[in-house]
């Protein structure tokens, strides 16, 4: 709660800092303090120190899963800002508002993955929609971002009225928004409860592009500032997933078998054939990649598929390791001439050190290990195998699918290092800042590879 | 310790291979650190019987039920022993060939060293696997980044062909380790597994893990990437895959298939033998019929791996000895090839049989070696190559099914048909009139000779006596092979 | 039939009407006064449901506030003409189709719910009544409350940036 | 107190170590020197072996065990050799024989230059270790050593030209169907192990005599054992690479390919007389396929022209003899006809070298002619040996051939008549090849001509030498019908042979024999004397042109076996791996690519489209979750 | 009044409202119609919310039952406008650019 507290504060002081500060670095600065702040502040909480007491009325609970996650999402948000904050400029003149932005998404995200009422997770999910379909629209002179703001848009709208349809049924059938009143099932859950969980169900397969109701997330992610799709595609589906799992885990998990867990499994399947399948034909790396935060959807579709222990803390690791990878590629793509792999050609010669951060994200998203992207793979799958007697398909297509993933997700590599630039810079000039924040997140994610107890540790202790 | 010291030994050189800037001194320091490697290799050796020197383990990924375990068996020694001498020879021979960004080429080579070390010494799944994949990555780009015109794309089947093989594995250690009752991926709680899994369980495992060995090993029908991958990438890229990382294959269904599944193994073997069997022949015939040296040894090499591997299935102490040790001589043997290919690629520019002829008078010393060891490559007595495939042969003619003779002459046949791929490589390479293309090639230098010579000697060694290494293997091989017949392997279908 | 029965049937009536007049009017005004219609039929029922707290919020927040929003813009961009070009005829059927089955299959889903005995209370219960929400609202519902600020916030926010001149 | 015997590993040392020396002093050591040594060792061998046969002789046999050569679980396989009467014979043939051509050598292989000299001679070192310890194993796995070394050994020396494509050829025929019939060997020790884990001879006779060993089992192993001998021993089916393996140097084809490593074959299979005995099929076999090769071999032989294919097919035949003999149960006759053979055809071969060498290369017979003035000494020696193979009394191939048609005879007379006519075919090719070359008119070119001469000493020695072994070797071998007591190699071979076939048949009936085929063969030789004192040569017709294409055996060969494989080969290449094999893998990659085009065609840039699409999943999902699950 | 009657409008608008979302090319009115869609959800929630309350009264328990059906419905609405301030900033934006509001020109971002 402190987090949510701050990040609402530190919206607010960023909206006005636009007005106040004149010079960008300080904005900046501003704002990279600020969600230092606001990781600190979540750490102190996460170790019992609590600033603002409040009396949730059992809407809100926050325990160490969600905890744990806002850290890492405050962290991953941090090293994106030392990243990324530099390219905002290019986006537009509302430097600081844009901040103000994030840091309501923050907020959205923190009521999103702490959630005990439909109510919460409606404004949550609200807050961080609403903000982003403005993100997406930043460029307001690129007729490319407009589209992708009015079609994510409209169509998030159209999600948020099938949700609510979703949580009036519920409602209907259960007479509270509680979780812990939805939960208790008595004999066969009622058609009006299914009929509201399936709709809850679209509407939170939407959100975190899961097909087939994931035909936005292509559209939107590339024609967003590229600078703004790192962290709508990363943190942000992270944030829904966890609200996904957390709103079938404590709502409906007791329909689980029964109702859901068979629809999740085909939509897992969906999600990553269509996310595969559709990556391996895309010119774009910057497409390729929204297609594959698609891929990688499906494999976090597993944990709630799963629903148990590994699958929710497979699930925090997913988020981080998918996170750290796409954002880094993100911040490399916000900086290149040409967003279509020829682009990355003979990168490895210009850039050594990009070229081999790229290289150890890529290798993390495709699930190779000693990377986090392997572990999270492993325990997704882990999670998937242990949770029936029958998932062994669902787990060979999983499987299967990563193997695709590698043709797209090589044809960078190919790029980068086996061959030879046609111009003669593929890149701007790139800050040794930039260089050591892309190399520390390579570490990171090695090291998370190597030693997961890094981020677990929070968990159990 | 010296498990580690072999894992570490070249990590550690390799990631500092990348900050050496200067080729020369680059080319020194992975010598030295091929040797230093050699060297814990051979003090481990020395050390055997010493298990606290042998053994490490470490807690490690708790949360899963994993640990650093590493241990140095007779099977490891062996192999240990080939990646170190392999590395060393490879690096000697190849001393003079240049590379561009020379720093990164040698720290991926010792990096896949380390990988290829750590799955020789894992005794854990969870280990096993990252180290198997340790080693793919780097020698992915090294092939890919240095080699002919068409390497990315083929060291990219390559790649995704291992990949997809690994994947499945994973999903067999996953399971299997599900099913351990301490939830724990060490060995010795797999072995365990063999009598509690139930035979439907065991034979769907079973073919993940073989997918993923097969592919690396190759296993026909799973061996098309092998030939192009060779033939594209650079020859000490070559040198690595063909005479230690197929190892890795036959490891893995020795330690981590057969003793773990052998219910599984068993109900497929007369699937996968007959697979093996066929691939034998078919790689031959085509070996026979290629017009290009390194696909003829690549395609060799799918048929001598496909005879180890049917070996493996007869099950029983002999036939392992014989795996066992072809793998070394096999690495070794084709090491040696590849050493010769190389030098007449490199003086040429040509790798296709039909152009090159008549080197035997420019070049004797390098016929004379090359003869030699293709010779104990198509197994003739008084080499390596012959004690591994007697025993193999001897141990597959006691495999307890009714066709053993069948197994048998299969397997044999494919003696002959190497015999005669390899003399027709022979001569057409060394043997008739100098052909023009061949004109300026000169013998080799000191340091191909001496390679070319530690080889030779390695191979008369091990094949006049040699039962030096025979007697070091065989508690190894029996008791692995008492753990896959725990429940007797093939026991309705005997024969003999 | 009671009065009751014949105000709900008769504002059922008219906000379906209403409803699909929206969907169908050439003209964006029409279809904007026909949601407005709409509305007001929806808030009809709120009293019927003596709900009238949202009743009047319905009319001045959505009906009032809202759909002049909207026809402010739809002035502001003179699309008021049916200058609309027609969707293909195909895709129109198939949009009309899978609405229609969504209905069908909702319907049929819901059929045999067993609420055939629930009934809603009709005219009475004071829990719709402005003293009754208000109470709650900023008491349990406090903190929602304030959450929607950061929502209002986020939204003015977007609306200058994207309004904003460059 | 060790057995004398045990030093015995020096025999095949010693040419080992000339293989080194002169291999790796190639470049360093001059002709004369390398000459020197690879003949001195040898002899060194030949003097060893001479005292060991003395040792046996005296009653001294011995296995000499070195060391654990293979030794897994219950099957110990010890490098061992063994040293009886057999070995200590064969030794001194090999080394004997191996000296005198080494001898030969030395002025053969003069114009070659130094370093190609040196490796000719450590090939020829390297042949005679090989041989060596074929011979003296005391296992199959030993002998299975030289017998694939002698293999090698072969390979190598035939293609010594290597420059010469066709003579490279030759060099890999010779190996693979060596290695054909060394594969039915190894089988043969495979199923020997698997059944009573051993390969000792001792070990194994005595499991074979004590009953361990089924009927089927001993059948099965004796007749792999023998098809690795048609290997070997150049018998039908595997007998064609022989005659190719005239490409060698003369003196390779007198050593190797006539006198010693074409034997191996009868060596084996008298060292396996136990086994062999204890299988009726295996006998008739082994005698049968002897008899046919030889008939087969000798037709051939008739119409061959080049004098070395001659000689070659008659290699051939004659090796049928020992097999039939040892077939027909004459296991010491088969080892004794080795013998001379090895001294007869090892003389005729070096004379036919010398022949070469006095002709500056030439090898077909129709170009030569009257060449008795000119080399005398080359005429007479040949003239012996042709006669010693003919079997005229009272020289060498007369006993042998003798003993083997008796032998024969006792088993069925109908073989005695069909080995009977061989032989006459024999004395009629040889002598037709002698007529031709030594008789009648020069039929080279003028300055053939005048290149004519008589070989240098080193050459002329060891035909003489042989020569002279050619007509008295035979006297080891008197039978018993003329001399009572005579027959010492058969005495002297009883203990390894035990199973020999007692012949019991009266000395009138023995003589009566050997008149006919005396008489017979004179016969032969007075045929050929007519038919090609004054040789023309002219185109050969009919059955003449069939035999001259040796039956047309390597064409129908190649149809049968080399072709399909070759195509079957390029069509697994071409077709099975390309479209079949990687085809299905690059089709799984195409699929996809192909998917992930169509597939992307559903992100069609429409809002309206996207919504439709969701609107259907809804509904489908729906119905999926509420009518069909049940 | 049976609560079916009230699903079943509910529904039913809801319905019209998606029908609408699929088949009209003018952003503003597909946006209409979504709005259309969330009026239907909240009738539904008022109806469910005095159901509840019915169902409670009969226990006479929680006097203040169903009251949070209609605080929903007032945060839905809050929310709503949130959105439709956001979404016409957003069409406003857009036809400032391509002079049209007609969804189908959305059609750069595909494949």
């Amino acid at each position: 709660m402190n987090a949510l507290i701050l990040s609402a504060i530190l919206g607010v002081v960023m909206m006005f800092s636009g007005l106040w500060l004149k010079q960008k670095s300080i904005v900046r600065s501003l704002a990279i303090a600020g969600v230092l702040l606001l990781l600190l502040v979540n750490v102190l909480e996460t170790s019992g120190i609590v600033l603002f007491k409040f009396d949730w009325n059992g809407m809100l609970h926050f325990d160490r899963f969600s905890l744990l996650f806002n850290s890492i999402v405050f962290a991953i948000t941090l090293l994106y800002f030392i990243l990324s904050s530099k390219d905002m400029e290019k986006v537009g003149i509302n430097y600081a508002e844009y901040f103000a932005l994030i840091f309501f998404i923050l907020c959205g995200i923190v009521l999103a993955v702490s959630f005990k009422s439909l109510l919460i997770l409606f404004l949550g999910i609200e807050i961080m929609s609403i903000p982003m379909y403005i993100l997406t629209g930043a460029e307001k002179r690129n007729l490319k971002s407009n589209e992708a703001s009015l079609k994510y848009f409209l169509q998030g709208a159209f999600s948020t009225g099938i949700m609510l349809m979703g949580i009036a049924f519920i409602y209907g059938d259960k007479g509270s928004f509680q979780l812990d009143a939805i939960a208790p099932l008595n004999g066969i859950p009622s058609a009006l409860l299914v009929s509201g969980m399936l709709l809850m169900l679209f509407a939170m397969s939407f959100k975190s592009s899961v097909a087939p109701f994931h035909f936005w997330a292509p559209d939107v992610y590339d024609g967003a500032p590229t600078v703004f799709a790192s962290f709508m595609a990363t943190l942000v589906k992270g944030a829904v997933f966890v609200a996904f799992i957390r709103l079938f885990d404590n709502a409906f998990g007791e329909m689980q078998k029964s109702s859901w867990q068979l629809i999740i499994g085909l939509l897992t399947v969906v999600t990553l054939i269509i996310g595969n399948i559709t990556a391996v034909f895309q010119q774009s790396v910057k497409r390729m990649l929204a297609y594959s935060s698609i891929a990688q959807a499906g494999f976090m579709l597993l944990s709630i598929y799963a629903m148990n222990t590994d699958g929710k803390l497979g699930l925090l690791l997913y988020v981080a390791a998918y996170s750290l990878a796409t954002i880094g590629i993100f911040a490399v793509l916000a900086k290149m001439k040409d967003y279509t792999f020829e682009g990355f050609n003979g990168l490895a010669e210009q850039q050594p050190v990009v070229a081999f951060s790229i290289t150890i994200f890529i290798l993390s998203l495709a699930g190779v290990p000693l990377t986090a992207g392997f572990l999270s793979k492993f325990l997704m799958l882990k999670a998937a195998l242990l949770s029936g007697s029958n998932t062994m398909w669902l787990v060979i297509i999983a499987v299967l699918m990563a193997a695709v993933s590698v043709y797209y997700y090589f044809r960078v590599i190919q790029a980068m290092y086996f061959k030879k630039a046609e111009s003669a810079a593929a890149i701007v000039s790139v800050s040794p800042v930039f260089k050591w924040t892309l190399l520390l997140m390579a570490a990171l994610l090695i090291a998370l590879g190597l030693f997961p107890n890094l981020l677990f540790g929070f968990y159990y202790f | 310790m010296i498990a580690v010291l072999l894992i570490v030994i070249p990590l550690v050189t390799g990631i500092a291979a990348f900050f050496i800037q200067n080729e020369k001194t680059v080319r020194a320091w992975s010598l030295f650190a091929s040797l230093a490697v050699l060297a814990a290799s051979l003090f481990g050796l020395f050390l055997s019987g010493n298990n606290q020197w042998l053994e490490y383990n470490h807690e490690w990924l708790q949360v899963m039920g994993s640990s650093f375990a590493l241990k140095l068996d007779a099977m490891g020694q062996i192999l240990c022993l080939l990646n170190a001498l392999a590395y060393v020879l490879i690096f000697i021979a190849t001393w003079n060939r240049s590379y561009e960004k020379a720093n990164r080429f040698f720290g991926l080579m010792l990096l896949t060293q380390a990988g290829m070390m750590g799955v020789f010494l894992a005794m854990d799944a969870m280990l096993f696997y990252f180290f198997w994949e340790l080693a793919l990555i780097p020698i992915y780009f090294i092939c890919s980044r240095w080699g002919g015109e068409r390497r990315i794309a083929a060291t990219f089947k390559f790649f995704i062909y291992t990949f997809v093989g690994s994947l499945l594995m994973l999903i067999g250690i996953i399971y299997l380790q599900s099913k351990t009752p301490d939830h724990s991926f060490s060995i010795s709680s797999f072995y365990h597994l063999n009598q509690t899994l139930s035979g439907k369980e065991q034979s769907f495992l079973f073919w993940l893990f073989f997918i993923a060995f097969a592919v690396k090993m190759p296993i026909f029908p799973f061996h098309t990437w092998q030939p192009e991958t060779y033939q594209q990438s650079t020859p000490a890229g070559t040198m690595v895959l063909s005479a230690i990382m197929v190892k890795m294959g036959v490891l893995g269904v020795i330690r981590w298939l057969m003793p773990v599944l052998s219910i599984g193994a068993e109900t497929w073997s007369y699937t996968v033998i007959p697979l093996a069997l066929i691939g034998i022949i078919y790689a031959s015939l085509i070996a026979y019929r290629s017009d290009d040296i390194k696909k003829l040894i690549a395609y060799s090499s799918i048929a001598h791996i496909g005879l180890m591997f049917v070996a493996v299935f007869a099950v029983n102490q002999i036939a392992m000895q014989g795996v066992i040790i072809q793998m070394f001589n096999h690495g070794i043997n084709v090491l040696g090839l590849w050493i010769v290919v190389e030098l007449i690629e490199r003086k040429t520019g040509i790798s296709k049989i039909s152009e090159l002829g008549g080197l035997a008078q420019k070049a004797p010393s390098m016929t004379i070696f090359f003869v030699i060891i293709a010779l104990a490559s198509v197994a003739l007595p008084l080499t390596n190559g012959f004690v591994g495939e007697f025993l193999m042969l001897t141990g597959i003619m006691r495999i307890h099914s009714q066709y053993y003779l069948w197994f048998t002459a299969f397997a044999g046949a494919g003696i002959i048909l190497g015999a005669i791929y390899t003399l027709r490589m022979i001569t057409k390479i060394f043997y008739g009139e100098v052909k023009e293309a061949v004109t300026n090639i000169t013998d080799i230098r000191w340091n191909e000779k001496l390679v070319l010579g530690v080889i030779v000697v390695l191979i008369f060694w091990w094949g006049i006596y040699p039962q030096s290494i025979l007697n070091f293997t065989s508690e190894f091989s029996k008791e692995i092979v008492d753990k896959i017949n725990i429940l007797q392997f093939l026991p309705s279908k005997t024969g003999l | 039939m009671s009065v009751t029965q014949i105000l709900f049937w008769f504002l059922s009536v008219i906000a379906l009407f209403g409803a699909l007049m929206v969907v169908t009017a050439k003209n964006p005004v029409y279809s904007v006064l026909w949601l407005i219609a709409t509305f007001f039929a929806i808030s009809g029922h709120y009293i019927l449901l003596n709900a009238q707290f949202l009743a009047v919020v319905n009319i001045i927040v959505y009906a009032g506030a809202i759909m002049v929003l909207f026809l402010f813009v739809i002035m502001l961009m003179n699309l008021s003409k049916e200058s609309e070009p027609q969707k293909n005829r195909w895709l129109k059927i198939a949009g009309a189709v899978a609405g229609g089955c969504l209905l069908l299959v909702l319907i049929a889903a819901l059929k045999d719910a067993d609420l055939k005995q629930s009934e809603a209370m009709v005219n009475v219960g004071n829990i719709g009544l402005i003293k009754n929400l208000g109470k709650e609202l900023f008491t349990t519902y406090v903190i929602p409350f304030e959450i929607s600020s950061v929502l209002f916030l986020s939204a003015m926010v977007g609306a200058i940036v994207i309004g904003k001149k460059d | 107190m060790q057995n004398a015997l045990h030093i015995a590993y020096l025999i095949p040392l010693l040419p080992l170590i000339g293989f080194l020396i002169t291999g790796l002093g190639r470049n360093y050591l001059s002709k004369s020197t390398t000459g020197i040594i690879g003949s001195a060792t040898v002899l060194a061998s030949f003097a060893l072996s001479v005292w060991v046969f003395m040792q046996v002789k005296g009653g001294n046999t011995f296995t000499a065990d070195y060391f654990n050569f293979i030794s897994v679980g219950n099957v110990t396989i010890p490098f061992a050799f063994k040293i009886d009467q057999l070995s200590s014979l064969f030794l001194l043939v090999v080394t004997g024989v191996s000296f005198i051509i080494h001898v030969y050598s030395t002025a053969y292989m003069h114009e070659e230059n130094q370093a190609q000299f040196g490796r000719y001679f450590s090939f020829l070192n390297l042949f005679v270790f090989f041989m060596l310890i074929l011979v003296l194993g005391a296992n199959y796995i030993i002998m299975f050593i030289g017998w694939e070394g002698v293999g090698l050994c072969s390979y190598l020396l035939i293609g010594y030209w290597f420059k010469n494509k066709q003579y490279n050829k030759a060099a890999d025929k010779a190996f693979i169907m060596n290695r054909i019939g060394d594969f039915a060997f190894l089988i043969a020790l495979f199923w020997l192990i698997s059944k009573i884990n051993t390969v000792g001879y001792d070990e194994t006779f005595a499991a074979a005599a004590a009953g361990k060993l089924s009927a089927t089992d001993i059948t099965v192993i004796t007749l792999l054992l023998f098809i690795g001998a048609t290997g070997k021993s150049a018998q039908i089916p595997l007998y064609t690479w022989l005659p190719d393996a005239m490409a060698g140097p003369t003196p390779v084809s007198a050593l190797i390919h006539a006198a010693t490593m074409v034997t191996a074959g009868i060596y084996m299979i008298a060292r396996s007389n136990v086994l062999y005995s204890l299988s009726e099929i295996s006998m008739n076999v082994v005698a049968i396929t002897g008899l046919v090769t030889a008939i087969l071999a000798a037709t051939i032989a008739l119409k061959q022209n080049d004098i070395k294919k001659v000689l070659a097919y008659s290699t051939v035949s004659q090796l049928g003899y020992m097999f039939l003999a040892l077939g027909v149960g004459a296991y010491s006759a088969g080892v004794f006809h080795v013998m001379t053979h090895a001294f007869f055809k090892a003389l005729l071969f070096l004379a036919a070298g010398s022949v070469i060498h006095a002709m500056s290369g030439e090898q077909d017979i129709r170009k030569m002619g009257g060449l008795s003035k000119k080399i005398k000494i080359t005429y007479i020696t040949f003239l012996i040996g042709t006669l010693a193979i003919s079997g005229i009394p009272p020289l060498s191939g007369f006993f042998s051939k003798d003993e083997i048609l008796l032998a024969t005879f006792i088993k069925s007379p109908i073989l005695y008549g069909v080995a009977l006519f061989g032989a006459l075919l024999t004395a009629f090719y040889m002598f037709r090849l002698l007529f031709i070359t030594f008789f009648g008119s020069f039929r080279g070119t003028e300055e053939q001509q005048h290149h004519i001469h008589e070989s240098p000493a080193a050459m002329t020695f060891p035909l003489i030498a042989l020569a002279i072994l050619s007509v008295v070797g035979g006297l080891v071998g008197i039978p018993e019908a003329i001399s009572e007591g005579g027959n010492k190699i058969g005495a002297f071979l009883s203990p390894v042979i035990t199973s020999e076939h007692p012949h019991h048949v009266a000395s009138s009936t023995e003589f009566t024999l050997m008149t006919i085929s005396t008489v017979l063969v004179i016969g032969a030789i007075l045929l050929a004397w007519f038919m090609f004192k004054n040789y023309k040569a002219k185109e050969a017709v009919g059955l003449g042109k069939v035999l001259e294409n040796k039956w047309y055996v390597d064409e129908l060969y190649n149809t049968v076996f080399v072709k399909p494989t070759k195509a079957l080969g390029v069509f697994l290449k071409n077709v099975v791996e390309k479209s079949g094999i990687d085809g299905v893998v690059n089709g799984v990659g195409r699929l996809v690519q192909y998917g992930g085009r169509q597939m992307r065609l559903l992100q069609g840039g429409q809002v309206g489209s996207y919504i439709l699409l969701m609107v259907l999943s809804m509904v489908i999902i729906f119905v999926i979750q509420f009518f069909l699950r049940k | 009044m049976p609560i079916n009657y009230y699903i079943f409008l509910s529904v039913a608008l809801f319905a019209i409202g998606v029908v609408g979302v699929l088949t009209r090319r003018n952003a503003i009115i597909v946006f209409m119609c979504i709005e259309l869609m969330l009026n239907a959800v909240n009738l539904l929630l008022v109806a469910f919310s005095k159901m509840h309350h019915l169902k409670a009264a009969a226990l006479n328990t929680a006097t203040n039952a169903g009251s949070d059906g209609q605080l929903f419905v007032f945060f839905i609405m809050v929310v709503a406008a949130a959105e439709v301030s956001v979404g016409l900033a957003i069409i406003v934006m857009m036809y400032r650019n391509i002079h049209s509001v007609d969804i189908n020109f959305l059609n750069r971002l595909k494949h």
